[in-house]
């Protein structure tokens, strides 16, 4: 296949999905006509509109048909636009996708992916830009994929797919456009395995999505500064890769994680309390969080960068640490 | 003042007032009485099944009074009719989702009250193990989709599964049961549109009891009712006298037909009466006495008990399908009460397949 | 292909065939042009508020296509008609609810155009202190409370200002607007039913253009269109041309006044045509072009010029009229341009009192 | 006024502010028949149906008109029954709520009360039991009140009441009946402010809401044992007493944060991690937390003990750190 962007990737690996098993579809606004973002391209043309199905604007009823869907055997694709919409469907979605399995013994089988594309994305202010993927880790019932580039992304859908759980599947909608690597068979890639990005003894980077690029940035600038870092990303929030943590953590003793996402309540104070606790306290000389301050995100291009995490940011705390 | 249950607390007769006495005349499609092909032993079942429903309540009722069973319990007595009649209409692979009130709605679909009963114990050998109660009976392998402890909950996800149905091409149908507070939730209307716009095979049924909860679905309803807005939506609607299950079974027979023709979705509005609480622990005081006292001389079993005597059935084969009901169900409860306890170890199972938390931990 | 905002990028005609064509006919109440009390100086100031409205949008989009206005930008150019034949009755204390689509409906409450364009530019001048963009204008001084970016949000809002007026005792009311797709989500028949319920004072306003994004809405939409949905649920409804401004305006005007006589809530419902993409980046390009060329042909600017001339104003009358507004516009952009960014600190304020984040922690 | 129940504590700490100030009301369903819990008993004769209205079951609805209300000026107390339905409501919360106030750059005023009473309570299961309130904490714009007694719910709510932010207020379902005392006109009690409950050198222990009552039985039993806790109720999460914990974290070395909620992602995460930061790891012998499984809540008594935390919980974690 070769270079691709992430928004191809992923038009690609639910394309293959949908090749290969005629029980996947996908429903949401606009998917007929390709998706809000060239995501389900061509793909009414290839398997019409009973299985690529524009919905009205009803997200209760987009998230809570897709389950009911998938109760009788289909494997629907919930496609949300953008992520601050699924407010709209939040009982479809908390007291019913992540529950029914539980509630009801074992009986049901809520194999529904459901796509969530988010985060700050060319100022798009405080209703069209929010992070809250930590949410989903503190919910019981459900996989939380936060992918960071187009290889991942791909391969992460693809399991996605195919995996009999709920999984929630948030797209980075600031990389969308970032180039990647794809082999012509997208294979599917594990939940809950992190990968190592770059590795170094001076701290352990931990992040996912949109802000991994920065991070990435980051460990470079250090790396030219003669500090070299582990960086790990973790593709998955729920399940983690706590234990590729707990073993850079251990050589580095210093923890970082870095997220776009409100740094209070963020799923990096999950990471440090974990860690925290598994390496016993006195075992680390630092684990800190970097995120955004509590606020809603801020319209104007300089503010929306003042409260968004970067590269600089990154590099400063790393030394803070040191 | 002991808080016990999802009851009212403050049961003095502020809105006594407003409860719906006088109703508006029900609008039937034909005289049920009429029908022909109608027969003896087909209309004992129908008996039979509401026999059942309302001697499964009234023992979990006891039960629950008793101690026995946990949590809250909403009884569905005095509308057993539309469970009956509509479930008669059905097949094992036919869906249904259900709403909180749905022991009825499980017992007519073909689920055992034992393993219902169970359930209602917390016992390991319920349907879901112990780990849903009442309010999340389920039995997938008879097409029961689940109770559901949020109004309106099974609207969209009958729409789905209905639409599932259709790409699966199956000639199956799905059926959506909710109660008249259930229209007044978005969900409701997005439904609506929804199975229009698809044609979806999927009839909804409002059970409308002429109430939600503790409040007279009149003060806080307007307009012109759950047919019209299913209609403006492209959703045809009939009205129905929820307590006379002929009615019910006949109007059923035809919608379901005609979905499953390929005709699109239909609604079948019913009118019936609560009898008792909105849960087990809830006197519903506030209703003003004559008013429950004539819905007690309108309440569907003993209303058709006097139809199927006109018809020849005696008194004591009456009287025996009512034993039969009540043996069942008191066996019922006898094998819950014995049954054992999940193990711990099941409150971790079920949960999901990858990242779930092992026990124990 | 580059995603440069909210617009399709599967522009392939696919869905041709879907978009609404031939439209059915409009219902008057009444034929505008016969209408009594009509004179020059009033009719002068709707096309006025009508050239403001188009003077802006196009300005703003010439600044969006300049990369000068960041975001996305959604533009109701086709639609004037609504915003000012409605807003001509309106206080300034009645309170009005926006949608997406809110330049029109914030200059016709009464907002600053400059101070409009300022927080289209992001700048430290504009209402919402760059804070918000376009998607969220708002100037809560002319009860403009606001521009949404979820559809249907403004519902529910404007329900509950018309209920705290109502509770204070105002004869203000409260107007809210929305799309055609706004009407599919289940706020909608919710709030519907809520005001009909209180008998509350407020105006819905449907914008019907035919169209919610890149979906043309018959295709999403069953049933019987909003009038009866609203109807249903017991809210009275009007369908009138969206095109025509003072059809919009006598309406609205006697909707206004029974709903501030305490009549209850009502629901306008305006047929118009959405001239230009989504977003300001959408080229629309699915849409069949005689269509688009026929809308051209009944957009309401050049048609209500049309009505002006032949009740006497000149051409040139006119052309003064729109010049000074597209000077009052380009005035505006030159002074957003030269506006200062807000400092950075007012990225922390107007969070909330008390556990607010630092400037900087 | 002597020993009052919890819920009788609101009920008058709700009276009292509708008679100071009549632009406050209530909205939600059965409340003019005095609520499902008893919390507005009465309420209806005194104010009228304008200032107790019973609505449809609409919880979008009730609290987009909440919102709208208070913008035109009212103060509303948007009553939701129990918390899992405010998952109908997340779009008005979440993205109106929550954000208008800062988008309209501070020309709006949210002053609105969110009640909401959650946890576990008598076997309600699945969709009936969620302590969610660790989401809020990471939401901005909101405060969020999780008061574990009847003295303090009652002075939290009236300042919820008077406070110009939109309050979330989580009444704890489990502690309805809890006896306490309650002064004939209730004070506000301001939010931030940690109640020590009880003093020692051994650990801290912080809790909040219904979890409360355990930590302070656990506590006794250590100090049987001759080992004496620290005891800090957060009252509210956001702001939360970050010094006041971690003052007392500098005194005994040990954090344990116990909640009901699930300890994944909870908002004991963020206690730890900030304490941590805060403090440095190497000055912390043990910071740990107690809370439930990842799994949905169970019906069956047994099944919903076992999940819950527990006193015997808390002691032994207490013991483990020392
Ligand atoms: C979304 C939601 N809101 C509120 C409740 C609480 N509740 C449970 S049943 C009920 C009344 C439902 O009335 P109706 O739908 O008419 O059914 P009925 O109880 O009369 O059978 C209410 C308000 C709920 N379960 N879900
Ligand atoms: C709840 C929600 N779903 C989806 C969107 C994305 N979206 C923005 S505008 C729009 C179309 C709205 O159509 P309509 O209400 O008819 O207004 P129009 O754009 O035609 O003026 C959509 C789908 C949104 N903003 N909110
Ligand atoms: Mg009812
Ligand atoms: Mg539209």
């Amino acid at each position: 296949m070769g270079a691709v962007t992430l928004v191809e990737a992923v038009r690609l690996a639910a394309l293959q999905e949908m090749r290969r098993d005629n029980r996947v579809w996908v429903l949401g606004e606009d998917v007929a006509r390709g998706g809000l973002w060239g995501q389900y391209k061509g793909f009414l043309d290839e398997f019409g509109p009973e299985r690529v199905v524009s919905t009205p604007i009803s997200e209760s009823t987009i998230m809570g048909a897709g389950l009911g869907a998938a109760l009788v055997g289909t494997r629907p694709i919930i496609e949300m636009r953008i992520f601050d919409f699924v407010m709209c469907a939040m009982d479809e979605l908390v007291n019913q996708i992540a529950k029914v399995r539980y509630m009801f013994g074992g009986q049901a089988k809520p194999a529904v992916v459901v796509r969530m594309p988010h985060g700050m994305w060319r100022n798009s202010a405080a209703q069209h830009s929010q992070m809250l993927e930590a949410w989903f880790a503190h919910l019981p019932g459900v996989v939380v994929v936060t992918p960071s580039n187009a290889a991942d992304a791909a391969g992460l859908l693809v399991q996605a797919i195919r995996s009999d759980d709920p999984v929630l599947f948030f797209d980075p909608k600031d990389l969308w456009q970032a180039p990647g690597e794809l082999a012509d068979e997208i294979a599917p890639i594990p939940f809950g395995k992190a990968r190592t990005v770059r590795t170094g003894d001076a701290a352990t980077l931990v992040s996912w999505s949109a802000a991994m690029p920065l991070v990435e940035k980051a460990a470079e600038t250090l790396a030219g500064e003669g500090i070299a870092v582990d960086v790990l990303d973790l593709r998955t929030i729920w399940p983690w890769d706590e234990d590729a943590v707990a073993a850079s953590v251990k050589k580095t003793g210093r923890l970082l994680v870095v997220h776009e996402a409100v740094e209070v309540g963020g799923f990096g104070a999950e990471v440090v309390a974990r860690i925290v606790d598994r390496a016993g306290p006195t075992n680390l000389k630092a684990a800190k969080r970097l995120g955004a301050p509590r606020i809603p995100i801020p319209f104007a291009p300089p503010l929306e960068a003042a409260v968004r995490v970067s590269a600089e940011k990154v590099v400063a705390a790393v030394k803070g640490m040191l | 003042m002991a808080i016990t249950d999802f009851s009212p607390v403050d049961r003095a007769g502020a809105f006594e007032a407003s409860f719906p006495s006088p109703r508006k005349p029900h609008t039937h499609r034909r005289t049920s009485m009429t029908t022909s092909g109608d027969n003896l032993k087909r209309l004992l079942d129908l008996y039979r099944t509401m026999a059942r429903i309302r001697a499964f309540e009234e023992t979990a009722l006891e039960a629950h009074k008793a101690g026995d069973i946990p949590g809250p319990l909403h009884v569905s007595i005095g509308q057993e009719a539309v469970a009956a009649g509509l479930c008669a209409n059905l097949r094992p692979d036919d869906r249904l989702t259900s709403n909180h009130r749905g022991h009825g709605h499980a017992i007519g679909k073909g689920a055992e009250p034992a393993r219902m009963m169970a359930e209602l114990y917390g016992r390991a050998s319920g349907y879901c193990r112990g780990k849903g109660g009442s309010m999340h009976i389920a039995d997938f392998s008879v097409g029961m989709l689940g109770a559901n402890g949020v109004v309106a909950g099974g609207i969209p996800i009958a729409c789905g599964a209905a639409q599932g149905l259709k790409l699966l091409k199956s000639d199956a149908i799905a059926v959506c049961m909710f109660g008249d507070g259930a229209t007044n939730r978005g969900p409701f209307m997005e439904g609506m549109n929804w199975a229009a716009l698809y044609q979806l095979p999927v009839l909804f049924v409002c059970e409308d009891n002429g109430v939600a909860a503790f409040t007279a679905a009149e003060s806080v309803t307007a307009g012109q009712g759950v047919v019209a807005r299913a209609e403006s939506c492209g959703v045809p609607g009939v009205t129905v006298d929820g307590n006379d299950v002929l009615a019910i079974e006949e109007t059923a027979r035809d919608l379901v037909a005609s979905i499953r023709r390929g005709e699109g979705p239909r609604l079948l509005h019913a009118r019936t009466y609560r009898l008792l609480g909105h849960t087990s622990t809830d006197p519903a005081a506030w209703r003003r006495a004559e008013d429950v006292e004539a819905a007690r001389g309108r309440e569907p079993l003993t209303r058709f008990a006097k139809l199927l005597q006109e018809r020849g059935a005696t008194e004591d084969a009456l009287g025996a399908i009512r034993k039969q009901a009540m043996d069942e169900m008191v066996k019922a409860r006898e094998g819950a009460r014995a049954a054992p306890w999940p193990e711990t170890a099941v409150a971790f199972d079920d949960v999901q397949d990858v990242g779930a938390v092992a026990w124990a931990r």
